[in-house]
């Protein structure tokens, strides 16, 4: 996962990478794709979606099954999850919280004790646990400071109480990674997490899945917090007797780490989208360029490709992100660029498609419409937009850009 | 002269439909939106308007308001309820052809048709897969017999319309022509209806159409260009109203969502999407009125096409993009079905499919 | 200049403003576009500039003759202003400041009393003197709270001290509106409007001419108050005894007012400019049809059309301000709108026809550069878009859209 | 395998290149501007570095760095003065045409005329009306004989080019041609020079060739294209140096200009114009290493042209947006000639137009 000093630069794939890819991209056209309209239409997974994930003949990572961790590539971990998430969701997106551990692991992994770590994070990783990220609550969003459920020690235990939603893995998760305020007072500075097992007293989930615009198989859950109690050393940092001396990150900050790495998979994840709606789209028109005058014709045709070299420039700027964090540089604009661009053009690519085919576009016999509202999550969910140009704003201005 | 003013009767439709799309129609979106159809109630009140159903006063209609009438109360009408506001809207325009370009006969069977009840519906198919750029249905005259060949999408209530007109090009001149097809008519058929991303209360469905009628069928000529500028302005006019009600709707809760320690519209990355929406919108209104001007005034029709080209395309671009700017004000609500935004989003990028021209605009990135 | 109650919406203009308007521009590209780039290479006006505007075929209201009074049109007072920027400036804009009376007038109008209306503005809108508008300082431009030349007053008289930058007219003025805080710890309520005639001892100008990316010729001046004195009733709403009772607006108000109701015209004069350009790139490339290939062509096609379409928008919002104006509604937003989509969009209008053009458009031998030069001050002087923007989103959120 | 990073050769290149920009390039900045030519010793500087002039080791130069390594070297010297920076780079372009592409001969001339030395200019004359998408000029060879007929824009040192290169096509096949002209040829006609928007330190102007010459004058054929896509580059570069400069001084006056009580900085309205400027600069730079790995590697010619097609035209859009922006930051001193952003919004608008396609991007109106 290191490179040679002298090699050139370049955004060429290691042949097994490319090949990788490539494999994923056919698998999940041939068998995710025939199963996209059913899994909207019924908000939930396939019955059968363990013999569908099977049938994949290149490792998936399954977090379900411990023979199937993904290939490791040369061109580094985290440019390889972006191969993934782009080549995987090219047929629909709606395995993807099959395929991935959640996100609660990452912030074990920024906030955590070495013991915590063992438990937690690395058992997701090895695909032996699900975890679910639970920060979201109703009267916020972005604003992180204002989280409004409370922990309460009480003995060798926290005593949790509030409600969270918009909680991805929220029901299908062994363990969610709560943030709680410890004390109101400190704002921002007073929000722990604590890892809270999902058959925990008091720990219950009134929606199991949300009614939303897209990703409706994607289970994002309310949950309620009720008097629900957890050992002492389950608050992130701490172990059994109090704060260990392991991390002085604060909860705040620990979340805000863990979104930032997992933000250009969310971009190849919306990348790979658009890219299937954009071939789609081309291979229908060239069955109807005979019915198109050439001004209209060349007209769509330069459109399809300014789209393609924004994808292309979505891409670049994804992969730049990916190697920045292989390499351990403390870099967090690259990220943020990812994610401030991609969602938006990629909504965009998509509703162009679906208007150069006209209104039988947008109908539900074609996929665009599906990916269309599937797509829009991207740009709300792990930082908006609004908030990857404040970041953005920082590396050139500082804290001032508010 | 320049005159930007409204005239009493019309500002007494603006306040009359202003009150009846928030009275009415508003409450009842939900509804419509579940059921897949326009609540009745919201139906009968759109009829009862005399705004949706364009029927002249020999025919038992209110008469027929001037197209910038008519515009700025479907504007109105559609801040209430979009989806509701076009379904009426496109139904109720196919009383209009007939009312403008029908022989006597025709006119006398719209009048037996109440027309204005709460079962009647109508439709226009005019859009095809190219928008309404590159007509390619033709409307063929031999003799006594007219022949439409041609495919025809987002046809509203194609299953069910008791008034179906059918527009298309005489091959031979390349002409416009419009044909009134009776329902149940052979030779016209209706794909399965797979509803869309939005607006399926409209009941829209692709309808093929190879069939023989009487020359009868045919409506006149005259003017029909100009009938069906009016009627693509409906779209143009829907969106326009339901971008000023999602950027007000987004504008409002901005103004009391509170983040980092104040309400998020005092941050101007929110404040200025919804100033741009707000400025857009505005733009889109005066093109509508320009356009709707430009028919009432019967101005050359390559003029009046070229404006409501202008207008479809820029009121639909708008409402697209207000609509994601509302969805992203709203973040995690804006993306939940108890939120109407999310509605609004499915609905303007849907109508922003169905009369659309590469030529009018460009892709654009994000930045 | 009132409408009929029930006459029909309509964009079109009477046929004697639409007259007015073609007759303007023929002379305009006839008479001042041949003088353009002198005026620019040169930074002043043409030595004959009397003798140039005298060959005008109809009355341009010129403040230095009193025989030139602009038509009255049906259309409305405002509306006819901006028939009359668009025309002007489509030859080209050097000669725009000979043929307005300033904008200080208009600050007189907002802020002034009934006595000072007939000294200062009325004597402007005859044509009997130019005024300028002195209010930016190096320090500060959207901010106007921040205005630090200073008025003290001594017995009957008021003391200026202080710097100006950026004054229209400055140097040719013959009296300015001077804005200054008579008390600093009042922010933007301390300050007030002053009309200083030019030839008051202590009023110098240090800097005639700025030297500008554009609009070289337009006499922008730097200004020096050095204890300059000015009776007591030169202060607006003032008499010679103290504060008359006809206006309570503060200065800061009345500026802001007075800048709202210019700010469509400045928005009619890119729209000028960048119509012109639209319209001479449209005949080179129709030469160069030949060489170039259909698709290119049809390229370049689709983007003049849109672009065309793109001014008659701008002119549509222009002529709603305009309009609201003339009907004494109470609209800011209006002008705002017109102001924060013209100049943008007209800057990119130019550059796309350079660009369409190759290098060669953007050399000297054509004018077009220089006009994508002069168009940038739109979206800089009289507020700047963001201002705008501002100004369009308390229309919907109110006074916390900051 | 993907690779980001620039080898420890290159991060000498950056650190050099970057200091003699400021050190050097910046502060004559004014000067060069103002004379309408570039200040000697910043010439000097810069064909001292190695990285303008490209000659190779036999040639008496430092070798011809990799594609990659000259763009980021321009990037670097652009950011101190983008006018100096590619006076110097479209000059000294020609010795690369002649170092890969010259016959012994060609090339022995070429080391033989100081090429490094303060006064030696070259030029390459690419650039038509159409940039460099349509091609009209027409290179035939006729048994000894090499004809060029054609017309040539923006080529700089148009008046007084020591090694000046034309590029056109062979109208029999349509294939890339590249000729050595000798100064003074008759035949070739340079219009007097008007002066542009921007960058009259290059000394650009309209060329106009007849002329027939021997044909030894012909370079080799072979990978001319990757030439041309690398002499293409140039322009991407230096837009892309100039664009990062501009919008950092922004961000530092936003940072220290105080307005309603603030920096202006920490309103969403300036600071988010900064953001998608300092995102559209790095995407720009990752789209300008991508088609120079591309080059290095001789990837076939149309995807190499593709690549730079889209590169430069994205980093031409960004500089002139970027630069616009840098000069909305500043506001009234943006506009006035003591600051140095209007002349990069006036360098940046000139090149923009000289290598546009209008395929590649779409007029966009301001929203």
């Amino acid at each position: 996962m290191s490179t040679t000093a002298d090699s050139t630069a370049t955004f060429e794939l290691s042949p097994e990478l490319e090949k990788y890819g490539r494999q994923l991209r056919e698998w999940s056209v041939a068998e995710l794709r025939p199963r996209a309209r059913t899994a909207d239409t019924e908000k939930k997974n396939p019955d059968d979606w363990d013999a569908i994930l099977n049938t994949c003949p290149v490792p998936l990572g399954r977090p379900d099954r411990d023979d199937d961790e993904r290939p490791k590539f040369e061109d580094g971990y985290w440019v390889s999850q972006l191969v993934f998430y782009e080549n995987v969701c090219y047929g629909d997106l709606w395995a993807l919280p099959l395929l991935s551990p959640g996100i609660g692991h990452l912030v074990v992994a920024e906030m955590g004790t070495a013991a915590q770590m063992e438990t937690w994070y690395a058992s997701a990783m090895r695909g032996e646990s699900v975890s679910g990220f639970a920060l979201t609550e109703p009267h916020f969003g972005s604003d992180t400071s204002q989280v409004a459920t409370t922990a309460v020690r009480d003995g060798d235990e926290w005593v949790l109480n509030g409600s969270k939603i918009y909680c991805t893995n929220g029901a299908r998760a062994d363990w969610v990674t709560a943030f709680a305020t410890t004390d109101k007072t400190l704002g921002g500075k007073g929000i722990a997490c604590f890892v809270v097992p999902t058959d925990t007293p008091g720990f219950s989930v009134p929606k199991p899945n949300e009614s939303k615009l897209g990703i409706r198989n994607w289970m994002t859950s309310e949950l309620l917090f009720d008097d629900c109690r957890v050992p002492l050393g389950n608050r992130l940092g701490w172990d059994a007797t109090g704060p260990a001396d392991t991390s002085q990150m604060s909860g705040q900050h620990g979340a805000l780490a863990a979104l930032s790495n997992n933000r250009p998979n969310m971009s190849a994840m919306v990348i790979g989208i658009a890219q299937a709606a954009l071939d789609l789209t081309s291979d229908l028109l060239a069955e109807r360029r005979s019915d198109m005058s050439t001004r209209r014709w060349d007209a769509a045709s330069n459109d399809i490709a300014r789209m393609n070299a924004a994808l292309d420039r979505s891409r670049r700027i994804n992969f730049k992100a990916g190697f920045v964090i292989d390499h351990g540089a403390k870099n967090r604009y690259s990220p943020a660029i990812a994610k401030a661009f991609a969602p938006q053009t990629c909504d965009r690519i998509i509703r162009r498609c679906m208007q150069l085919l006209g209104a039988e576009g947008a109908s539900k016999d074609l996929l665009l419409e599906k990916w269309y509202r599937d797509c829009k999550i991207a740009d709300i969910f792990e930082g908006s937009s609004q908030v990857q140009r404040i970041i953005v704003a920082r590396e050139v201005v500082g804290r001032i850009a508010g | 002269m320049l005159n930007l003013a409204l005239d009493g009767d019309q500002q007494d439709v603006v306040e009359m439909t202003r009150d009846l799309g928030a009275a009415v129609l508003s409450p009842a979106a939900a509804a419509t939106e579940r059921g897949g159809a326009v609540d009745p109630a919201a139906w009968q009140a759109l009829c009862g308007s005399g705004l949706t159903v364009l029927l002249s006063e020999d025919l038992g209609g209110d008469g027929i308001p001037s197209t910038v009438t008519q515009m700025t109360a479907l504007e109105q009408l559609a801040h209430g309820d979009p989806q509701a506001t076009i379904a009426a809207a496109w139904s109720g325009s196919a009383a209009l052809f007939v009312s403008e370009h029908g022989s006597a006969m025709q006119r006398a069977a719209l009048r037996d048709a109440a027309v204005t009840g709460p079962s009647h519906r109508g439709a226009v198919a005019l859009y095809e897969s190219a928008g309404s750029h590159e007509i390619a249905t033709t409307v063929e005259t031999d003799g006594a017999r007219v022949r439409v060949r041609g495919r025809k999408v987002a046809v509203p209530f194609a299953e069910r319309a008791d008034t179906m007109i059918v527009l298309g090009r005489d091959p031979s001149n390349h002409e416009l022509r419009a044909v009134v097809v009776p329902p149940g008519q052979e030779g016209m058929t209706v794909r399965p209806r797979a509803g869309s991303l939005g607006l399926d209360a409209t009941e829209q469905a692709v309808v093929d159409f190879d069939l023989e009628l009487p020359v009868e069928h045919l409506l006149a000529h005259e003017g029909l260009g100009l009938t069906v500028a009016r009627h693509r302005l409906i779209l143009a006019a829907v969106q326009t109203g339901m971008a000023q009600r999602a950027l007000e709707y987004a504008g409002d809760y901005a103004s009391q969502r509170i983040a980092f320690g104040k309400p998020i519209a005092s941050f101007q990355g929110i404040s200025f999407l919804i100033a741009e929406a707000f400025a857009r919108t505005e733009q889109a209104r005066l093109e509508i009125l320009d356009a709707a001007s430009l028919v009432d005034d019967g101005a050359p029709e390559d003029q009046v096409t070229a404006a409501v080209d202008a207008a479809v395309s820029y009121a639909s671009e708008n409402a697209a993009e207000t609509t994601r700017n509302a969805v992203q004000v709203l973040g995690g609500h804006g993306f939940m079905t108890e939120y109407p935004v999310e509605n609004w989003y499915r609905i303007a990028a849907f109508l922003s499919t169905v009369d659309f021209d590469p030529l009018a605009s460009a892709f654009q990135p994000a930045f």
